[in-house]
């Protein structure tokens, strides 16, 4: 590993909390034997490859039509990071929420949006996923208890904690993942959520996704820490841990641990997952080069690369061969062809559509809706 | 009718909604053991429990934002700020989450929230805790704003806000909670956006909302009585939805309006109201609309001073006296 | 004269001032080593350094904060918003810190402060990332509010900014920055608080600021090539302090106005101007004020419906005609 | 000590980059060794207690004033407090600054504003420090680096970074010692702070003026915390430190160790000073009685008085005796009784005074304030 400012290699650094878990410097442990992991079927193993492959594929699939000047605004890539997302949401069940920020896309197909509909809010057409209302950054799908997607760095923190708040409040047994940048620790609200969390127990898990980097920033010039962000959990008696995000099982194992203690006991947990991201913060980030060198990249590439390592995995326990794999990744195009078809086929909203989906009392009709002036003209 | 105050009104409906519908939640800064900051709230974490009336840290940012979850699964919190002053540590939660999130959504989310607390100048707390920020919240399509000015639409209005679907800030004020009104036993709701014309008349219209309706409501009767000028008063009640219609039929009936606003000049309320005057009654205007705002300063503590700050009776009869 | 961009001509003028001045410093998240977001910053950390230009972490309300302490003991911070649309994670800290502590303290204290950054709809970013909020800092007594439209008035109201003192906020737009210009090569300071009219007219009078200036004065020219209609055009370049004068002397002559205003309509700058026009010039006035805006929803993504929701050409012309 | 939720009674908590001092659970140290109490002369160690005395009676007076309607707004008392600033404030060098919150007549009377012009301000009055448009919370004084007086919770606490920022980038040996409550804590702006003043070595002093609640509610009702707020530091690198408030040897020393970090090395700290307000949060808070018992108060003020115990330890030390006690306790009240004079005979500010000190530009006839409208009328 080149680079990491300031952090430790990959093990479990152990909380105040967590006393019973492996020692910092202790041999490293092997997370395929976790409970979590240990009963995976092929078909299961194969899936998480079927979800990397797929996110890579459609992002890749985005940057090409962003690069035509098809799309708007931002584009922010998860490519290098997909087995955070695949690995962390493998594990949700029917009472569990996710909730992101602005790089949004990875989370958004795992939890089951086709696709189409992210392909098609790209592009800003009608049947994107938010009817190209909200773009890249901002995809929700609440029938997938998928909140979203959102631009401002850190805002979605305390509503991750409002979810987890409203499935206590409402006696189920579930829990909120809640994702966020190495960056976005250092605004205020995410320190009041954190706070919040602990003093009530709510069933949250806050999850740093720690890239190294906010945009040409690097966790070094931004944050001060002692041994890694998560650590800051402890000034508020919380539990928390790290990860090496590369690691699919490691990834599993440990958000299974937190799930649990958040499902079971009502406690939130902070997990910091070291990852890395190759392209630009966002595509119209032409620095990318600048803040880090090409061999960083490439370092990472060629010996992190998530879906790399897990595809060697998966060869050495039989699962998969290099024909399977290809059958999957060929899938995985196609899939993300049809879905560029889809957006470029669909048609743009029309003008009055800017008017609806602002208030849900008048998109409804009612009387609510009804009475008073809601939108204003020149 | 019972004669209540403002306070016993708000807490009323608080509770009477409490009791109808279990995913209504309060929270914020010592609403619960310590009854609120200005007991609102007083009573209801002895009747509800601390699963329905909350105490928070002091995070508005935080609390607010959990409040925008939480309403996105379902509950419908009713978040008080103690002043709403505090909104501006939690403004990117309530313009860009409350706001913007159902439209981002493509109206997949909808967010039953109230946020409530007090509004005002004229306590003598200095600028930091004077900010009336209506007129930027109603410049925020997404969001409803309401300020009631007695204790009938307080009680009414809150059970409206949150029964709505939408976001709503709904802002009191310190010097009304003493207040006394009648208040009807039974129940009732005000819909959100309609006008109340607090007082007919056919010279001039004054135009406002919150506490300046009383003000208004005392220049109109010195006006009666000493210049023999008939001056009807509307009490806009709702900024966002907004009644256009009880606004603009006063005007065309009087031909003169004059606005009475504790907002700052600049962009406040009035001005919306101004334009809206000015472009859909124009010919039916015998003179420039005309405005009395809060002066144009940070609210200064020295209570005399900031009496004269706020609109006064005298202002508005200066002003109603220069375009009549 | 030199034709340079918008951006150089903020860069320029950064560059100038920090040369001008030690107790100059720049900060904000991407601003040195990165060279800004938008490249206003390019240059400057290599040629200044680390403790001239300063790089932030994303902390909005932490580094705003410092800023106002920073210049309480005499430096002159210019803080860089990403977008203007962070301002609200950090908006107490505008408005109560920087926006009332003069006040607060009896005049006893200085703000030599710049906030600047972009504020602008129409890049397809978002309603979180589009907001424009220069009608709330303008509303705020204490602060000053700068909406440049060219390279010209970029420099010379930016060096005018930062030997202000006076808190300004100094608001840009990313669709601006590519846009060139004259600039004269020599030092110039545009004193804050005059308008500009860009275009001389005799029928009616377009009032716009920023990016709204450049769509008026291409309606300006449609109108009279296509309808023989000459139309003003006045730029505002600063809202707070306000050209009165200019605005009501352009009405004064052409009896007719058009508000052109990427704000939000609903309480935005150009109900405050509607407002003035109507009050000051009501006998002059030969029909009601118009105003374009942006269309009232949070902004769209979809990218042609955002151009759409923006103050169109046609849409000032269609607003002409009907005051014509 | 009663109902110190969750904290451990006074000593010195030892964070990681303090390994050198004295360990949790040692024996108590004698800080009047400590070598910045040691040379204390006797009459340094009489105006420590002048400047306490004068605080409770011009508070007192005050609280008088208040009650009898003469005072608008709020008035939140420092009595029970004095220790902490008097102690810390006992330390300021010429480049020492400091900044607190709305309690703020404490520090203001101990940086050296006078009686008349705070009492003066409360009444608001034009001879007022802020010629009465700032109010019991919004003390100034520039001139004696006093930054007031602020407010909203913890927004002044980025500003106490600014002036420290400022110090480092003139060059000057200082630091800002920057006050804030233990609810405070919870406002996201200071954790902000906290991350920039370790992460780029800020000469800035935090002081949690720890009295136990925040309006109604105790620490343990608004923080989740270990053994202490101030271990939050931990999570930035930063230094830190608890303080038994009601010693002033102790405030003295520990204050001056920090304040030493930040002068030599530029280092931060983030103290914790114990303490306890007798009053309520404000004068208008009726309910004091309801979340702590009259009981807990009257023990706080029989046995942990800062003033009471001082007056011991001079007694104790032959320093003083209850004849010079009370001679220096007659003039504070005098001092008291002539501001309350002063303020009642001073004027009122004029109408036309709510438009001065909005803009330096228009309050010195610049061109730049003669510039356009600055202010507008209805
Ligand atoms: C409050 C706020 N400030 C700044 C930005 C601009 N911005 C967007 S992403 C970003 C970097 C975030 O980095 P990190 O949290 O590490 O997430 P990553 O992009 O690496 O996933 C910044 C500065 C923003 N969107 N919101
Ligand atoms: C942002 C904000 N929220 C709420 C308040 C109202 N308020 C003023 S003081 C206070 C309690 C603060 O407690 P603490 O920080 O412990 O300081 P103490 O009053 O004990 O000195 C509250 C909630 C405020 N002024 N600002
Ligand atoms: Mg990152
Ligand atoms: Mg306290």
């Amino acid at each position: 590993m080149v680079n990491r400012n300031q952090q430790p290699s990959h093990f479990s650094i152990v909380s105040v909390a967590q006393a019973d878990k492996p020692k910092a410097g202790s041999s490293p442990v092997d997370f395929s034997k976790a409970p979590v992991n240990a009963d995976l079927t092929p078909e299961q193993k194969l899936s998480f490859l079927r979800e990397m492959l797929r996110i890579r594929r459609f992002e890749q699939a985005s940057l090409k039509l962003y690069n035509q000047g098809k799309m708007g605004g931002f584009l922010h890539l998860y490519i290098g990071q997909e087995s955070v997302a695949v690995g962390t949401c493998s594990l949700l069940g029917p009472n569990d929420h996710t909730i992101t920020a602005y790089r949004d896309h990875g989370h958004a197909l795992v939890v089951g949006m086709s696709m189409d509909e992210c392909m098609a809010e790209m592009l800003g057409k009608a049947t994107g996923c938010s009817k190209g209302k909200g773009g890249s950054m901002h995809f929700f799908a609440p029938d997938k208890n998928y909140w979203g997607g959102h631009g401002i760095v850190a805002g979605q923190t305390p509503l991750g904690l409002g979810i987890a708040y409203a499935l206590k409040y409402k006696g189920l047994k579930g829990c909120c993942l809640t994702y966020l940048g190495d960056g976005a620790v250092n605004q205020g609200v995410f320190h009041e959520s954190l706070n919040m969390a602990a003093l009530w127990d709510i069933p949250v898990v806050f999850i740093i996704e720690n890239n190294q980097y906010s945009m040409g920033t690097s966790l070094a010039r931004s944050s001060s820490i002692k041994a890694c962000l998560a650590e800051r959990a402890e000034g508020y008696a919380m539990d928390w841990d790290i990860v090496n995000g590369e690691d699919l099982y490691e990834v599993r194992a440990k958000t299974f641990d937190a799930m649990e203690r958040a499902r079971e006991k009502c406690r939130p947990t902070l997990l910091e997952i070291d990852t890395y991201r190759y392209y630009g913060h966002s595509v119209a980030d032409a620095n990318a080069k600048k803040y880090r060198k090409p061999e960083e990249i490439e370092f990472y590439k060629e010996n992190h690369d998530p879906i790399m390592l897990w595809e060697k995995r998966l060869k050495e326990e039989g699962v998969a061969d290099d024909e399977s794999i290809k059958k999957i990744d060929n899938e995985a195009k196609a899939e993300a062809a049809a879905a560029v078809k889809f957006a470029e086929d669909s048609p743009f909203p029309e003008l009055e559509d800017i008017f609806t989906d602002v208030y849900h009392e008048v998109d409804m009709g009612t009387e609510a809706g009804r009475t008073g002036r809601h939108f204003f003209s020149d | 009718m019972p004669v209540i105050t403002y306070r016993q009104a708000l807490n009323d409906a608080l509770a009477e909604e409490l009791t109808r519908d279990e995913n209504v939640v309060i929270m914020g800064e010592e609403v619960a053991e310590y009854n609120g900051a200005y007991k609102i709230t007083e009573g209801l974490w002895e009747k509800f429990g601390s699963k329905r009336v909350v105490d928070t840290p002091i995070s508005e940012a935080g609390f607010l934002g959990l409040g925008v979850g939480a309403a996105m699964l379902g509950l419908r919190p009713v978040m008080e700020l103690m002043f709403w002053s505090f909104a501006y540590v939690a403004f990117d939660q309530i313009i860009n989450n409350a706001g913007c999130v159902r439209y981002m959504s493509g109206g997949l989310i909808n967010l039953p929230l109230v946020i409530r607390g007090p509004a005002n100048g004229g306590t003598n707390v200095g600028a930091t805790h004077s900010h009336t920020p209506e007129n930027f919240l109603a410049n925020t399509p997404g969001l409803k704003v309401v300020c009631p000015a007695t204790p009938y639409d307080a009680k009414g209005l809150m059970k409206a806000a949150i029964r709505d679907n939408d976001p709503v800030c709904f802002m009191e004020n310190t010097l009304l909670y003493g207040d006394s009104g009648e208040v009807p036993e039974g129940e009732y709701v005000i819909p959100i956006g309609l006008a109340d014309v607090k007082r007919g008349g056919s010279d001039v219209s004054l135009i406002a909302h919150g506490r300046a309706v009383l003000t208004a409501l005392a220049a109109a009767r010195r006006l009666e009585d000493e210049f023999n000028i008939s001056a009807e008063v509307v009490d806009l009640r709702s900024i966002r939805p907004l009644d256009e219609e009880t606004i603009l039929d006063s005007v065309r009936k009087t031909h003169r309006a004059v606005l009475v606003d504790e907002n700052k000049p600049f962009c406040g309320v009035s001005s919306q109201i101004a334009t809206l005057i000015q472009e859909q009654a124009f010919d039916d205007l015998d003179a420039p609309v005309g405005r009395v705002c809060s002066l144009d300063a940070p609210a200064i503590y020295s209570p005399p001073l900031e009496e004269l700050q706020l609109p006064t009776v005298d202002r508005v009869i200066t002003k109603v006296l220069a375009v009549c």
